[in-house]
């Protein structure tokens, strides 16, 4: 098992995003997570990666546990992630984007130039693959919204990740870019990434994803293939609120 | 370095040349414009670094009487400060308006240790900056532990407490009588003292302009100021940004300190009031924010031109407060119409003089956010975000997921 | 217009350091403008002076600032000091260390005075009296009365009034210590400004109070920025003791007397000092003033001659009487014209020391008599005591000086 | 500690406690409102408090009639500070530099005020200004209960026009979810002006209450803004009856530690509370969880 959550809960006054929530995503493959709005998916993102603390529950990852890990060391470990909306530093340029991300110096090297001609071949490496190599000296702010979402998963592949999460890659581009960013996950998973995939997108979900979990209020319903998710009456009734 | 020509080419690709003819957005970019700036800039500031060096190790000299000196060494004080300011400040975007405080435990700690341990000055002048050091580092825990507006009540409350402490601990400190500090060079006479301190305090000014200019090319420089633009999200990239932050609140408390002891054994008198005072604090975020947090002469410049106008107010309107309205116009100015500084924004009127941009990128960002607008409710919210920003970086506001986010756009 | 043109000539000063600091050369010009004052013999003498016009002191400040002018009024109206007349340079510290050392800073060596007066205030003299004796100028002022001022090695430094602050309530102490043990009171309170000359002045009655059997029942310190004095009083009224003694400024004194009003304490004898003295002072606590008490080194009634003068021009230029704070700042005025005549000179240089030497071999008659003052500057005499009688505040002690009789225990307030 | 000071101190405390409650209330309504952090809100107190003593010395009135003025003077002075300066600024920056901004308003009111008025220490002289009343043995001073009566009626004033108005409603949607107070037809941005206004209010009513029984001098804001600010984290940023309850404890603490501790020292009890809030519970102690994150 790649991740793994065990009664995973976070409430926010009166209100519990996460509710006991248990799910594993397999290793090796792309994980699609879905649910209707406000079912807590990007709360359960948070709480994976160590943005907030949940109320109780555990979450391992690769068997170890990362429960009380900070975002950073959540990262360091392995887990890259995006944002539902974008975000880049917008008032660094594209490479140095792309060079804060560098998997953490040591003690020795952190004075060292971030000049670091290594490093640089790396982040123009991510930059072609996702399609904006051309703006390498572009302040982040100038790039459209589709750009930064490309700068922003360069951003995480800067890093390394063996697991990425992508929260909802599609939300707000144009199908034109939302086709290239499926292929470019294709690829990555491919060459060993795990993914884990928040996406409304239908479509993106069913052609791109190997296993897919349903949430809704905060805990799992469902989860298997795309084709066998399609059919699940829990699922509909989620989705149509029935 | 690649070639000119080659450059030109790059710059005249659009985006969706590169992305296919799937993507039709049509943002043009010219990479080259920011590296030919770079160079010209580079240049530029060589030259004054030059000019400037000569001129303040020349001043002693053209200086035309120990006043204008003292002035002087006011000054140079004053841009030590607020360059160790700029270590938080400009690196990492927390602002802190108590910074005096460690302007007054580095003045404080030199004269006590001096008093007490009956150490030569410049020996407790170090000693003290190991005590500074001390000191922040656990009220650098605590007070890192919040970020936007807490902080700054906390560096705040910080120098306020330690104004309280240094007023009311009279056996120790000398409470409002304050502390006489004896000077390192008895021998000197008055004129010779400020010409020495001149030294030391542009000795001071120069290492601190390096480890930050150090700092600024780094690695480590790279992390903070990814801090300073959007901390979650470097978090979230492996930056460890806690032990970051600390080290570069530690490293402002320093200098600033080492800024403080200096003054104490320059000036002799210490007083709780004017060494924990929030206004000297204020100074300092003034000139930072004057000159330009992001460049590394921009504390410098604004400690110049602040220092230099406060002396002249206090002498053209000395028994009025009228110092004050002028600096608290001034932040306000630069706070509403010119939030990067002095620097940039000579820059940017350089700009307009130069022979015709390539770029049309913010039109284009603009139009593109047009053509991109949906439906979904969460793309549009962030688009709304960026127009009204006038920048491009956009939050997950929607779902509950708010708490995570330090920064929430607020409208 | 004095004033005026001497600021200017510091901005232009000023501006040559702006110059100086982006471009290069034309601060050499500004120079020759400041180094030296007025040299020949029909120039006036310059003499600068720096007060706290704002901030924590303002108000003795402002008292000091009328004293220094009615005095330069009074010598140029009697031809000058050596046939020159003479022109004061006031700047304001808003009572500052920082602003008062780079204020006589400026004064000697930007506008190049040829004497300095003292500021006000202990806190500030320390200071300033340094740089003063760094430039080797004589230093003559009228508010530095407590005794760490003439433990800093001073050669330059003498306090122009006739005791110094842990003197000012010997005559009191002696009166109630030799009262009948029976009336004698046997318990006290003391609240001070954390001010060494506040301090110096309460803890002085204090310790000898303390030494002749009465006992200290609270003894509170607050910074100078005290404004809310009602957890003192409180402490005070709680103890209900015989005597209030507290080490007051002005404005401080007033919160707590009316503080220690609202609380309804009533003290058989409640000494404040300077505060008591303000022309400002009834009105301020509302008139219930009959029977509080205060040390002055001054009196306007005192008959020596020069005393008489004092407070007849006074009057005449300002419309109303003077108070302990003009008097003394006017004192300091004669003691330097005194030394400035008897050596013939008033410049920078040489002169200065020789009107140092001068000063410590010689006695001066002035408003408060003749002074004298040991090798560290301290004056040898003692303070009059003054308590509200009637209405008015007069002298009560000691017995030969008296113009009322001493109210004892003072009325209800 | 005898029976008798502790319940001079505890009523001495209660009186301090409802004016600092009436101006943290003000300063945690812009905080709610707009996540701004208004540095200024002490020194437009002593702005208050001196129009209140220059009417006084001009006039002869007593100073509380200047409420007449001030009040409405003030807000709109918020209101068009709102529109004109804060909602300037980029919303990404907002809080930093609107603490920057504030800060340099307060800036320009002390100098503003010491430039006027010059830096004397002022002080209204009332007729009661000695009086007392005696309850059980203590010592009330009836300035204190004055200035309390004003300010703890402004502070219900408030409380009820909150509560109950149909304004009040439209500010506190605005508070909890602007998107959302907009959607239902709030002009938020309106709502936001006036919700400054109603803050500045507060200072001028309590500026002028603070004149009734204290010395003012210009540079006497920094001494209450610290407080002030301790006072909105306790309570929790943007809480107005956390603000409140805050208020009263702390300022009723600092009174009782005064005793043993001295004045100076026992105000470091705004500041203990303060850091103990943040190492322990950023969020405050009586609600509002915004703390941690502004």
């Amino acid at each position: 098992m790649n991740l793994e959550t065990v009664e995973l809960t976070k409430s926010f006054g009166g209100v519990t995003a996460v509710d006991h929530a248990t799910v594993r995503f397999v290793d090796g493959k792309v994980n699609g997570l879905i649910g209707p709005n406000g079912s807590g998916k990007t709360t359960f993102f948070n709480c994976v990666t160590g943005m907030i603390k949940p109320d109780s529950g555990s979450v391992a990852y690769r068997g170890k546990d990362i429960t009380k890990h900070a975002s950073d060391r959540v990262a360091r470990a392995g887990i890259g992630r995006s944002f539902q909306l974008c975000r880049v530093f917008p008032r660094m340029t594209v490479m140095e984007n792309l060079l804060v991300a560098v998997r953490h110096p040591s003690v020795r090297t952190l004075l060292r130039s971030a000049d670091d001609e290594h490093e640089r071949e790396r982040a123009r490496h991510w930059l072609r693959r996702v399609g904006i190599d051309h703006l390498e000296h572009a302040e982040a702010r100038n790039l459209s919204y589709g750009q930064q979402k490309l700068l922003e998963l360069a951003g995480v592949l800067m890093g390394d990740p063996d697991t990425i999460m992508l929260d909802e890659p599609a939300g707000g581009v144009n199908p034109a870019l939302i086709g290239r960013i499926a292929t470019l996950v294709r690829e990555l998973n491919e060459e060993g990434k795990t993914f884990i995939i928040v996406e409304h997108n239908m479509e993106m979900v069913m052609s791109l994803c190997d296993h897919v979990v349903v949430f809704d209020r905060g805990r799992p319903i469902a989860e298997g293939e795309p084709s066998m998710i399609q059919q699940d009456p829990r699922v509909l009734e989620a989705y149509l609120g029935v | 370095m690649r070639n000119d020509s080659e450059r030109t080419a790059s710059a005249g690709r659009t985006a969706s040349a590169d992305l296919g003819p799937a993507l039709t957005e049509t943002v043009v970019v010219a990479p080259d414009a920011p590296r030919r700036r770079r160079r010209w800039s580079r240049a530029v500031s060589l030259a004054l670094l030059v000019v400037g060096a000569a001129l303040v190790l020349s001043f002693p000299f053209i200086a035309p009487n120990p006043y204008i000196l003292s002035a002087g060494v006011v000054i140079l004080n004053y841009a030590v400060l607020s360059t160790g300011w700029n270590f938080m400040g400009g690196f990492t975007g927390y602002i802190s308006l108590g910074h005096a405080a460690y302007f007054g435990l580095g003045a404080y700690g030199t004269g006590l240790i001096v008093k007490y341990l009956e150490l030569p000055g410049f020996v407790a002048w170090v000693l003290a900056a190991l005590v500074v050091v001390a000191i922040s580092v656990p009220v650098g825990i605590a007070a890192l532990r919040v970020r936007g507006a807490s902080f700054v009540i906390v560096s705040i409350a910080f120098v306020l407490i330690l104004l309280l402490v240094f007023q009311s601990w009279r056996e120790f400190t000398g409470g409002s009588e304050g502390l006489i500090v004896p000077r390192p060079f008895p021998d000197l006479l008055r004129p010779e003292h400020h010409r020495a301190f001149f030294y030391l305090f542009a000795g001071l000014l120069a290492a601190a302009l390096v480890a930050w200019w150090v700092i600024d090319r780094s690695k480590f420089g790279t992390a903070l100021k990814s801090i300073r633009e959007d901390e979650d999200k470097a978090r979230s990239l492996g930056v460890p940004t806690t032990r970051y932050k600390l080290i570069a609140y530690v490293l402002s408390a320093l200098v600033t300190g080492l800024g403080g002891g200096l003054y104490a054994l320059w000036f002799g008198d210490l007083d709780p009031i004017f060494q924990f005072s929030i206004l000297i604090g204020s100074y300092m975020v003034l000139m930072a924010l004057l000159g330009g947090v992001r460049h590394l002469f921009g504390p410098l410049l604004g400690a110049l031109i602040v220092g230099i106008a406060l002396e002249y107010f206090k002498l053209e309107f000395g028994d009025t407060q009228f110092h004050l309205v002028a600096a608290g116009l001034l932040l306000g100015v630069v706070v509403l119409f010119m939030p990067d500084g002095v620097i940039p924004a000579v820059g940017q009127l350089i700009d307009r003089f130069r022979p015709q941009q390539t770029s049309i990128r913010d039109v284009s960002a603009a139009e593109l956010l047009e053509q991109n607008r949906r439906s979904d409710a969460s793309a549009t919210g962030a688009a709304d975000a960026r127009e009204a920003s006038g920048e491009a970086s956009t939050r997950d506001a929607s779902d509950v997921s708010d708490a995570s986010d330090p920064k929430e756009v607020t409208r | 217009m004095h004033v005026t043109h001497s600021r200017r000539r510091r901005a232009m000063a000023l501006v040559a350091l702006a110059a100086t600091a982006g471009l290069a050369l034309s601060a050499c010009s500004a120079g020759d403008d400041g180094g030296s004052g007025g040299g020949g013999d029909d120039d006036p003498i310059v003499i600068g002076v720096s007060l706290p016009l704002t901030g924590d002191f303002s108000e003795p400040g402002k008292g000091v600032e009328r004293g220094y002018e009615a005095w330069a009024e009074i010598v140029n109206e009697q031809g000058g000091l050596l046939g020159r007349q003479v022109e004061l340079k006031i700047l304001d510290d808003q009572s500052n260390a920082d602003r008062v050392v780079s204020d006589y800073e400026s004064l000697i060596a930007q506008d190049g005075v040829d004497l300095v007066f003292g500021p006000f205030s202990t806190r500030l003299v320390v200071p300033s009296a340094r740089v003063a004796q760094e430039y080797g100028m004589l230093f003559v002022e009228p508010a530095g009365a407590a005794a760490e001022v003439f433990e800093q090695g001073f050669e330059n430094l003498f306090y122009a009034a006739p005791a110094v602050a842990d003197d000012h309530y010997n005559y009191l102490a002696d009166y109630l210590l030799s009262l009948p043990e029976g009336e004698r009171p046997k318990t006290a309170a003391v609240a001070a400004m954390d001010d060494p000359f506040a301090q110096g002045t309460a803890y002085g009655l204090r310790d000898k109070l303390e030494e002749g059997g009465v006992e200290i029942l609270v003894d509170e310190v607050y910074p100078p920025n005290t404004t809310d004095f009602s957890v003192i009083a409180a402490k005070i009224a709680e103890s209900n003791a015989d005597v209030v003694i507290g080490g007051s400024q002005y404005q401080d004194g007033v919160n707590l007397i009316i503080a220690l009003q609202q609380l309804d304490y009533q003290p058989k004898v409640a000494a404040f000092s300077t505060a008591p003295t303000n022309p400002e002072f009834a009105a301020a606590i509302g008139n219930q003033t009959e029977g509080i008490l205060s040390p002055t080194g001054w009196s306007p009634t005192a008959s020596f001659p020069s005393n008489v003068e004092f407070v007849e021009k006074y009057t005449e230029i300002f419309g109303n009487p003077p108070a302990e704070d003009e008097a003394n700042a006017y004192t300091t005025g004669q003691v330097v014209a005194a030394a400035v005549e008897a050596v013939g000179c008033a410049e920078q240089g040489e002169c200065q020391q020789q009107l140092i030497d001068w000063l410590h071999e010689n006695t001066v008659d002035t408003v408060v008599g003749p002074l004298s003052w040991d090798e560290a500057g301290r004056p040898s005499g003692a303070h009059l005591i003054q308590q509200w009688v009637g209405g008015e505040i007069k002298i009560v002690l000691p017995e030969d000086a008296k113009e009322a009789d001493f109210i004892y225990p003072k009325p209800a307030w | 500690m005898s029976g008798p000071l502790f319940l001079q101190s505890l009523i001495l405390g209660v009186l301090l406690g409802g004016l600092y409650a009436l101006l943290a209330a003000g300063l945690t309504l812009y905080f709610g409102i707009m996540r701004v952090v208004m540095i200024a809100h002490s020194a437009f107190l002593i702005l208050a408090a001196y129009l209140a003593w220059w009417f006084n010395r001009e006039t002869g009135l007593d100073p509380m009639l200047s409420l007449v003025v001030t009040v409405p003077v003030f807000f709109l002075a918020g209101f068009a500070m709102q529109r004109l300066l804060v909602s300037r600024l980029k919303p990404l920056t907002l809080t930093m530099m609107s603490v920057l901004l504030t800060f340099a308003i307060a800036l320009i009111i002390e100098g503003a005020l010491g430039f006027i008025f010059t830096g004397t220490q002022r002080r209204i002289q009332l007729p009661y200004a000695g009086d007392s009343l005696d309850v059980f043995g203590a010592q009330v001073p009836v300035v204190k209960l004055v200035a309390f009566v004003l300010a703890a009626f402004a502070l219900l004033s408030l409380y009820l026009l909150l509560k109950y108005t149909r304004f009040g409603r439209a500010l506190r949607a605005t508070i909890q979810h602007p998107e959302a107070a907009r959607l239902v037809g709030i002009d938020t941005d309106r709502t936001a002006g006036y919700g400054f206004g109603l803050g500045l209010a507060t200072a001028a009513i309590g500026g002028t209450a603070l004149s009734l029984d204290a010395t003012i001098y210009p540079s006497l804001h920094w001494h209450w803004i610290g407080p002030l600010m301790a006072i909105i984290v306790v309570g929790g940023l943007g809480s107005i009856p956390g603000a409140a309850i805050a208020a009263m404890l702390l300022g009723i603490s600092q009174s009782l530690l005064q005793i043993p501790l001295g004045a100076t020292w026992a105000q470091t009890v705004f500041y203990v509370a303060l850091f103990a809030t943040l190492m322990f519970r950023p969020q405050g102690f009586f609600g509002g969880r915004l703390a941690q994150r502004f």
